[in-house]
């Protein structure tokens, strides 16, 4: 251990009201390395890397950063000792331009004008991440925004950068040109630190990689000298599970039919063009598409949310192209939405007051026009039992519960009543491992008994595993059918950019 | 506290982030709207729709509305809410009596601007030390601040030669300014009554003639702000503590500050809003005088987009059109409603090309409603032009295409440590 | 765990004392600063109301809940209604106008005018929802519009329709036979207790009601909390507003009542005026609860009576009053964040002082807001 | 840095601090505002200040609040009847109807109401014809206008201020009926934007001496200050006309070259003669009118600017006094 260390957390305790993030925590991270951490949802990765770059105060331990112990108030501190840190939810204001974000709190080093803007584009073109320092913030996909993210701890010339779940939103390609830019970054002499659930992205690029479980570390392993499945079990104790399909149980009654559906967008383009497909009952059809392509239209048009421009829309017989969100609900659709907190849940409602969101006019929630609370409590229990849910209460407030157990209530809440079709945006996001493999076993029983699902999901290993068919989509168009048998997520992934795609 | 506008969208509006952003210049549209008035003025002879009085009436009326909203626009673009302003606007009158009494109009001002930021001071600590819901504390504040002033207005005017328990003696206001030649020749040309000429003219001649150093400090207040919120890096970080607190703290920016010196600023320059109406407008302090000023400042700030050229705008439509029932009655109203109807059918013809044809119908059945009105009657009864100011906002809001945003943050509870 | 349960309801009183005992020092320190009595000031405001006074505190506290109501319905649903006082106004006034008529009988007219005010408030107050959800016209403004258009229009028609008696000017007087009798609460009191001060009862009683136990008061909370969770869950959110913005209003309709029947019998020049912008510190004191919002008013219509007399007993300003009430409003909301903040770091400090040397993080935590 | 020494403001001009007298016991209740009106309520205080001095009279004063409710005006009024205060005087007819309801309470206490119309056995309502004094200002100002051309500026439309419109219209027209009126109304209510609102005076009277009145005549309480400091900056042969008290008094020395003449309310007068009755015991119930018979009402001629034609005034004073002329109070 000779080697110089660029972090070095020795006995890192943290609590919150009523939870122990973080105990007895010991890193030490090698300068010039990428360093990988890896845990269950909640067991404190997030706090421990907050903690490192000043955002939180540890209530005990010691923090060293390049051999020197220091004392951060906040995060002003950390940059000044080199400390950059990208975050897991973006730390991005909408209403900003790429500019005026970057150069937040650092306009001493370049100003805010031309100076900067010089800048940014030449650290842009040096890494590739093509942004333009006037565009508005609100305008720009995800993987654009995770660049920003970049480019702002870049700009201020940070020496360790943590990037926290930086690949969650990403789609192999941008996964693959993230990691291509870490190793340039590596080699240029940048310390990294990473956290990932997806544990073969971490073995691919992670020199060294430390495992937490439930506020602590409990292994520190070299990626050479373990397997996936191996390092899943160091995090959780249990195996490893993988979507796999069963036994077709498609049918021949066709659920839902999307007909030539158009959705006009403000300027000439269509936001959807002509969108047709059919999901049969027991059918679990894949969408897969780089985020903004339409998916998100797509979803909130089969679920009413947006009015059709053309085409029709049709719920085994009815043609349902112009029901309310709420007749389409009583109608048996169910919806998981892609953001579980804008659009999931009431965070600060109690879960059993969750649980009729949605189901308002149906038992056992309500009878005629009240509320039934003792019908909506029972019917909540069961959901935490049966799904798992980990809570002290039902009475507890959703903002209360960590997000896996969060999305497992919600997919539990949305399979009540016997549902004929399922809308499952990214179902599994940010959840862990547990949790998602529980998740995915829901749906695929739900689907034995003759559910149709549509699943939206930036997961390709999800998609290939849950579906029955994969369709593509590509700015509002479907440009390709694949049998998740036979596609491999490579495959799947150039079919998303249009790199197949003959112009 | 209000509702975040996509939810509302009308079905099938695309949303306000994929709107391509087009922007006509201020100054194009003033001048649209000048020569629109002129033309009606000339048409219908009602010359005091923009004579220099009118004019310089409006300017006056303007500017208390427009230094609330500025000190909104402040305190918002932090993220703090401001119902508070009427409540800071009040001590900044009361402030504005017993500092420009004792010791002069300035000294007054400077009063009035302090006892603001004690107003403000206040909010600051509820709203972003203990992050009390900020209309809470707004509504509080004034609560506050009106049984404040009414109570030291007793206890320091009761005795005092002209002066009484709910007012001042009278206030001597801040020098004004005549620019001697100019303002005669440009009354001269106004009263030729020549299309647009005329209006410009009586426009400077507004400006030249009895113009209060206080409206110059109103102007330098409202190009400074925008200067230094939208060109330096104070005002970056300051903007970025209503857009995205979180993202700030982790940048190294202390939230806190900003946000404080956001809110106290915000004080002061409602104060001398305050300062205006009792220096100025009145001359005299009086209990209750602000009459609301500060709540239609709030909604000129939200007119104008949380922007420094729409509050501009707001607060001058509302002003101009408040001067001008007072001032010049009912007929000049009455020339109003063609400007309406003309306005009217413009926004049908443009609802009708973006495909909006229930909409577009709708406005012109209301544009053919006015212009019936219009020939059917001389004047508008003064019953009615009372409501002018606030039917005119109702309208032109109504008409507008909607696209207000809001800082992404405004209001909300922020704290500190909760980045991530 | 009974140790705990017994600090928790010392928390759970520490704010409101609090905030109150804060208030009072700061107005103290008013007075004392002023050179005014702080003793006369205490007397006179913690003296024993007579009984005619308790009448009077009822009988205000009633409207002064009514518009409390009105007020939190919208803030319910996150809508900032300052547009109670001109709705009350127009509604107050068009049911003046109509009782004045006597088209019918005694108490059916009641009945009906009662009706008529909560139509015509309620239509008033969808004007703004109507411009929000089809013009997206910010409420806020809309509703500060329109509280001024709502007077302008009742002094126009006032002036019409209107008799003048001396320098009054009024609408006709209510028949005889239409006045809704007071209620001899107390009998040594000279006045009685309005008798419409029970729609007060009736719609605190509505209002945790629909908000609790209807499927509407789901939704309407649900919107108010987040409006695109409710619209993912099929709420029509524009339709939320309007309707909702409708019950505000007919409250708010309510507001005059009370006095009208019992007391002035028309509607005129002298109406007590400013109930609706009163209403909304009470809505926010009380934090949007039912119950919350009656002990709101009841402080309010207490400190307001009480301070009637300073001028006489104490030669203090009643000014003063206005002053402790806004800072009560202020103090209860930091106390009650002072006492969370308190509690979560005690709550912490346990947690952390359990934690042997490796037990798991376990999740105890309850409801955090 | 001028004017008068700071502090000790407050309590030099406490009305009623001296109890020691042993003529009536004053209870004043006043309407919003109080005193420092410079009309009525500072007309009352400064008939129970007579009273004070003459009679060995005490009092007790206590005013509106804000937007109160009715009952607020009822408890002032029982409470200064439980504190033993006899006769009690509402100041504005805002306190008839309370006034009414009390006085039947307390039988054995005597209450007055200014421009009050309510009825009892122990209510006298102190009333005036202030029409009359208007119609001598519109004399005044038909006089004296050389552009042919007069303002008004009012608070509001309404039974308060329309006898002095009509009074003052029908004053100028009785000069020559060839003189314009042009009026201005500041509010729709009788709010503050009608009676404290001097900016809005400002505004309407710029607007009426631009449009080429040369006489300016106002009912609407302070925002009448806004009407002097326009005047003031008039050129000679410019004037505005005061109301209820003799405003002149207290004006700047600017405006009071500019203020013609005040259209007198005399409830300094009325309050005075009220107090001695009680204590002569000859109070009436019902309406005491003060016109312009009993010098109740009438005109201002402090700073000499009517000298010219007082004599014409007088003439018209004798006419209204004989009935020759009658002033209408209607618009
Ligand atoms: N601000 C906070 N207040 C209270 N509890 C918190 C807070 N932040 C984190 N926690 C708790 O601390 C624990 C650790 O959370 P943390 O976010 O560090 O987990 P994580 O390992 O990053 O999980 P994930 O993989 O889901 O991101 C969680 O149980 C969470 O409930
Ligand atoms: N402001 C807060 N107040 C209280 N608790 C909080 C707060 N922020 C986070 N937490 C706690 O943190 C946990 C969730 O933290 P975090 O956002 O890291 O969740 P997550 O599991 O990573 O979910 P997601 O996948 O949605 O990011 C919850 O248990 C919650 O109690
Ligand atoms: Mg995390
Ligand atoms: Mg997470």
């Amino acid at each position: 251990m000779t080697q110089t260390m660029a972090v070095r957390l020795r006995g890192i305790g943290k609590s919150f009201p009523g939870v122990v993030a973080n105990h007895d925590v010991d890193i030490d991270v090698r300068a010039g390395t990428v360093h990988a951490l890896v845990g269950e949802n909640g067991a404190g990765k997030s706090t421990l890397m907050k903690i490192l770059y000043g955002v939180q105060k540890p209530d005990d331990g010691t923090i060293e950063i390049s051999g020197e112990q220091v004392v951060l108030h906040s995060p002003a501190d950390a940059i000044k000792q080199g400390v950059g840190m990208v975050f897991q939810h973006f730390m991005l204001a909408d209403n900003l331009t790429v500019l005026e974000n970057v150069v937040l709190g650092a306009e001493k080093l370049y100003g805010i004008g031309d100076r900067a803007r010089a800048k940014i584009t030449e650290l842009s073109d040096a890494y590739g991440f093509g942004l333009s320092p006037d565009d508005r913030v609100e305008d720009l996909g995800v993987g654009q925004r995770q660049r920003i993210e970049i480019l702002k701890v870049l700009y201020r010339g940070a020496k360790i950068i943590i990037l926290d779940e930086p690949t969650a939103v990403l789609v192999p390609q941008e996964v693959d040109a993230l990691f291509g830019n870490l190793r340039e970054l590596k080699a240029e002499g940048y310390t990294l630190l990473f956290i990932s659930h997806k544990l073969d992205e971490v073995l691919a690029v992670a020199d060294d990689v430390t495992v937490m479980r439930r506020g602590t570390t409990v292994a520190s392993v070299q990626p050479k000298d373990v397997t996936a499945r191996q390092l899943a079990e160091l995090m959780v104790g249990s195996e490893l599970p993988s979507p796999s399909t069963e036994e077709s149980t498609v049918t021949e009654d066709v659920q839902l039919a999307v007909e030539n559906v158009t959705l006009a967008g403000p300027g000439d383009r269509n936001l959807l063009d002509d969108v047709s497909l059919h999901i049969h009952r027991g059918e679990v059809l894949g969408i897969a598409g780089v985020e903004g392509n339409g998916q998100t239209e797509l979803v909130e048009l089969v679920m009413g949310i947006r009015p059709t421009t053309s085409g029709r829309v049709r719920l085994g017989d009815e043609d349902i192209t112009d029901w309310s969100t709420a007749e389409r609900r009583n109608a048996g659709i169910g919806y998981i939405p892609e953001d579980r907190h804008r659009h999931g849940l009431l965070l600060d409602f109690p879960l059993w007051e969750n649980r009729i969101l949605g189901h308002q006019d149906r038992s056992p929630s309500v009878r005629g026009p009240w509320i039934n609370k003792t019908g909506a409590r029972k019917d909540s229990a069961r959901i935490v039992e049966q799904f798992d849910v980990r809570t002290p209460s039902i009475e507890t407030t959703a903002r209360a519960l960590s997000g896996g157990n969060q999305q497992k209530f919600i997919v539990g809440r949305e399979m009540s009543g016997d549902p004929v079709l399922l809308i499952a945006s990214h179902p599994t996001r940010g959840v862990d491992v547990g949790a998602q493999a529980a998740i995915w076993d829901h749906i695929r029983e739900a689907r034995r008994r003759g559910l149709a699902v549509l699943l939206i999901s930036a997961d390709l290993d999800e998609l290939i595993g849950l579906s029955d068919q994969i369709q593509v989509i590509l700015r509002g168009r479907l440009v390709g059918e694949f049998d998740p048998d036979t596609v491999t997520p490579e495959q799947l992934g150039s079919a998303m950019t249009g790199a197949g795609e003959e112009e | 506290m209000t509702m975040a506008p996509e939810e509302l969208r009308p079905a099938g509006a695309p949303s306000e982030a994929l709107v391509p952003r087009r922007r006509i210049s201020i100054w194009i549209w003033l001048l649209i709207g000048l020569a629109l008035i002129s033309a009606v003025r000339v048409l219908t002879g009602a010359h005091e729709v923009d004579s220099a009085g009118t004019m310089r009436e409006a300017v006056n009326a303007s500017v208390p509305i427009a230094l609330a909203a500025l000190a909104g626009l402040w305190s918002e673009r932090a993220g703090v809410v401001n119902i508070g302003l009427e409540g800071m606007m009040i001590l900044g009158t009361i402030g504005a009596g017993y500092f420009g009494y004792w010791y002069g109009p300035w000294s007054g001002i400077i009063g009035a601007m302090i006892f603001g930021m004690i107003g403000a001071a206040l909010h600051a600590l509820a709203t972003v030390i203990f992050g009390v819901d900020h209309i809470v504390s707004g509504v509080a504040i004034n609560i506050i601040a009106l049984g404040t002033a009414a109570f030291l207005a007793d206890t320091w005017f009761s005795g005092l030669q002209g002066g009484g328990p709910t007012q001042s003696p009278p206030l001597d206001a801040p020098l004004s300014i005549t620019v001697p030649g100019i303002s005669d020749a440009m009354i001269d040309l106004q009263d030729k009554h020549w299309f647009l000429v005329s209006d410009l003219a009586s426009l400077v001649a507004a400006v030249t003639t009895g113009l209060s150093t206080m409206t110059i400090l109103a102007i330098v207040l409202i190009v400074g702000s925008a200067l230094l919120l939208w060109r330096t890096a104070f005002g970056l970080r300051l903007r970025s503590c209503g857009e995205s607190p979180v993202a700030a703290e982790t940048l190294g920016v202390n939230v806190y500050r900003y946000k404080f010196i956001a809110v106290l600023t915000s004080g002061a320059i409602a104060g001398a809003g305050g300062a205006f109406i009792a220096l100025v407008s009145s001359g005299i302090y009086q209990n209750g005088q602000t009459g609301g000023r500060g709540y239609i400042g709030l909604a000129a700030m939200i007119f104008g987009n949380w922007r420094p050229g729409g509050l501009v705008m707001g607060s001058a439509l509302f002003g101009y059109t408040d001067a001008l029932q007072l001032r010049a009655g009912g007929e000049a109203v009455h020339a109003l409603l063609i400007i309406v109807t003309v306005i009217l059918l413009g926004v049908a013809v443009l609802q009708f090309r973006r495909g909006q044809k229930i909409a577009a119908i709708t406005s012109l059945v209301i544009a053919i409603g006015f212009a019936i009105w219009f020939f059917s009657t001389d004047t508008v009864p003064a019953d009615f032009t009372r409501m002018t100011p606030y039917v005119t906002t109702l309208l032109v809001l109504g008409l507008a295409a909607q696209r207000l945003r809001m800082p992404a943050a405004d209001g909300l509870r922020y704290r500190r440590g909760q980045a991530g | 765990m009974g140790k705990l349960d017994l600090r928790r309801i010392g928390l759970a009183l520490a704010a409101p004392v609090l905030a109150i005992v804060v208030a009072l020092v700061i107005t103290c320190l008013i007075l004392l600063a002023a050179g005014s009595s702080v003793s006369g000031f205490l007397s006179t405001i913690f003296s024993a109301p007579a009984e005619r006074n308790v009448i009077n505190i009822l009988n205000n506290a009633s409207i002064l809940y009514l518009s409390g109501l009105a007020a939190a319905i919208g803030f319910r649903m996150n809508l900032f209604n300052i547009g109670v006082e001109g709705q009350y106004q127009v509604a107050v006034f068009t049911a003046a106008v109509f009782a004045a008529q006597g088209w019918l009988p005694g108490p059916v007219n009641v009945v009906v005018s009662i009706v008529l005010a909560m139509v015509v408030g309620a239509v008033w107050a969808s004007i703004a929802g109507v411009l929000k959800v089809t013009r997206g016209v910010s409420e806020v403004i809309s509703t500060i519009m329109l509280n001024a258009i709502a007077g302008s229009l009742t002094a126009y028609l006032l002036r019409k329709v209107g008799v003048s008696t001396g320098s009054n000017l009024a609408t006709e007087e209510i028949p005889q036979d239409s006045w809704v009798p007071g209620i001899p609460l107390l009998p040594g009191a000279p006045n009685e207790l309005l008798g419409l001060a029970l729609l007060a009862v009736l719609a605190g009683i509505g209002y945790a009601v629909l908000l609790n136990r209807l499927k509407f008061g789901f939704n309407l909370r649900a919107t108010g909390t987040s409006a695109s969770a409710a619209v993912a869950s099929g709420i029509d959110v524009r339709r939320m507003v309007v309707v909702s913005l409708m019950i505000s209003g007919s409250i708010a309709g309510l507001i005059g009542l009370p006095l009208l029947f019992g007391s002035s019998h028309s509607y005129g020049t002298t109406f007590q005026a400013g109930i609706g912008f009163a209403g909304i510190a009470v809505a926010l004191l009380g934090r949007n609860n039912p119950v919350g919002i009656a002990f709101g008013a009841l402080l309010f219509s207490y400190l307001a009576e009480q301070s009637n007399l300073l001028e006489i007993n104490a030669r203090v300003s009643p000014d003063i009053v206005a002053i402790s009430q806004g800072v009560i409003v202020l103090a209860v909301v930091i106390a009650y964040e002072v006492v969370r903040r308190y509690r979560n770091a005690l709550e912490q400090r346990q947690v952390a002082a359990q934690l042997s040397s490796s037990a798991p993080a376990e999740a105890t935590s309850e409801a955090t807001r | 840095a001028k004017k008068e020494e700071p502090g000790g403001a407050a309590a030099s001009d406490e009305l009623c601090a001296d109890k020691s007298g042993a003529g009536p016991k004053i209870g004043l209740a006043y309407d919003i505002g109080g005193r420092g009106d410079k009309s009525f309520n500072d007309l009352a205080a400064a008939g129970v200040k007579k009273a004070l001095d003459d009679l060995d009279a005490t009092c007790e004063e206590a005013e509106a609040a804000q937007e109160e409710p009715d009952s607020a005006k009822e408890e002032r009024l029982r409470t200064l009847a439980e504190a033993g205060f006899n006769p009690i005087i509402g100041v504005g007819f805002v306190y008839t109807e309370e006034v009414v309801k009390v006085a039947k309470e307390y039988p054995d206490v005597k209450f007055a109401v200014v421009d009050g119309f309510g009825e009892g056995p122990n209510v006298t309502n102190l009333v005036f014809s202030v029409e009359q004094g208007s119609f001598l200002v519109g004399v005044a100002a038909g006089l004296k206008t050389k552009t042919k051309k007069v303002g008004f500026i009012g608070g509001v439309r309404g039974p308060i201020i329309d006898p002095f419109a009509a009074g003052y219209k029908a004053g100028v027209a009785a000069v020559d009926p060839a003189i314009t009126v042009d009026m201005k109304w500041l509010s729709d209510k009788g709010d503050a934007k009608a009676f404290a609102n001097p900016a809005g005076g400002k505004t309407a009277a710029t607007a009426l001496y631009d449009a080429g009145s040369d006489v300016v005549f106002h009912a609407s309480g302070l925002s009448g200050g806004g009407l002097f400091d326009v005047a003031a900056t008039k050129p000679d042969g410019t004037w505005a006309i005061g109301v209820d008290a003799d405003q002149y008094q207290t004006a700047t020395p600017e405006q009071q070259k500019r203020i013609l003449t005040s259209s007198l309310k005399k409830v300094d007068v009325a309050v005075f003669d009220y107090v001695k009755a009680f204590k002569d015991g000859t109070t009436k119930a019902g309406f005491d009118l003060y016109d312009i018979k009993r010098d109740g009402v009438g005109y201002s001629t402090s700073g000499g600017h009517l000298d010219d034609v007082s004599s014409k005034i007088d003439e018209y004073k004798a006419k209204l006094v004989s009935g020759e002329l009658t002033a209408p109070s209607k618009l």
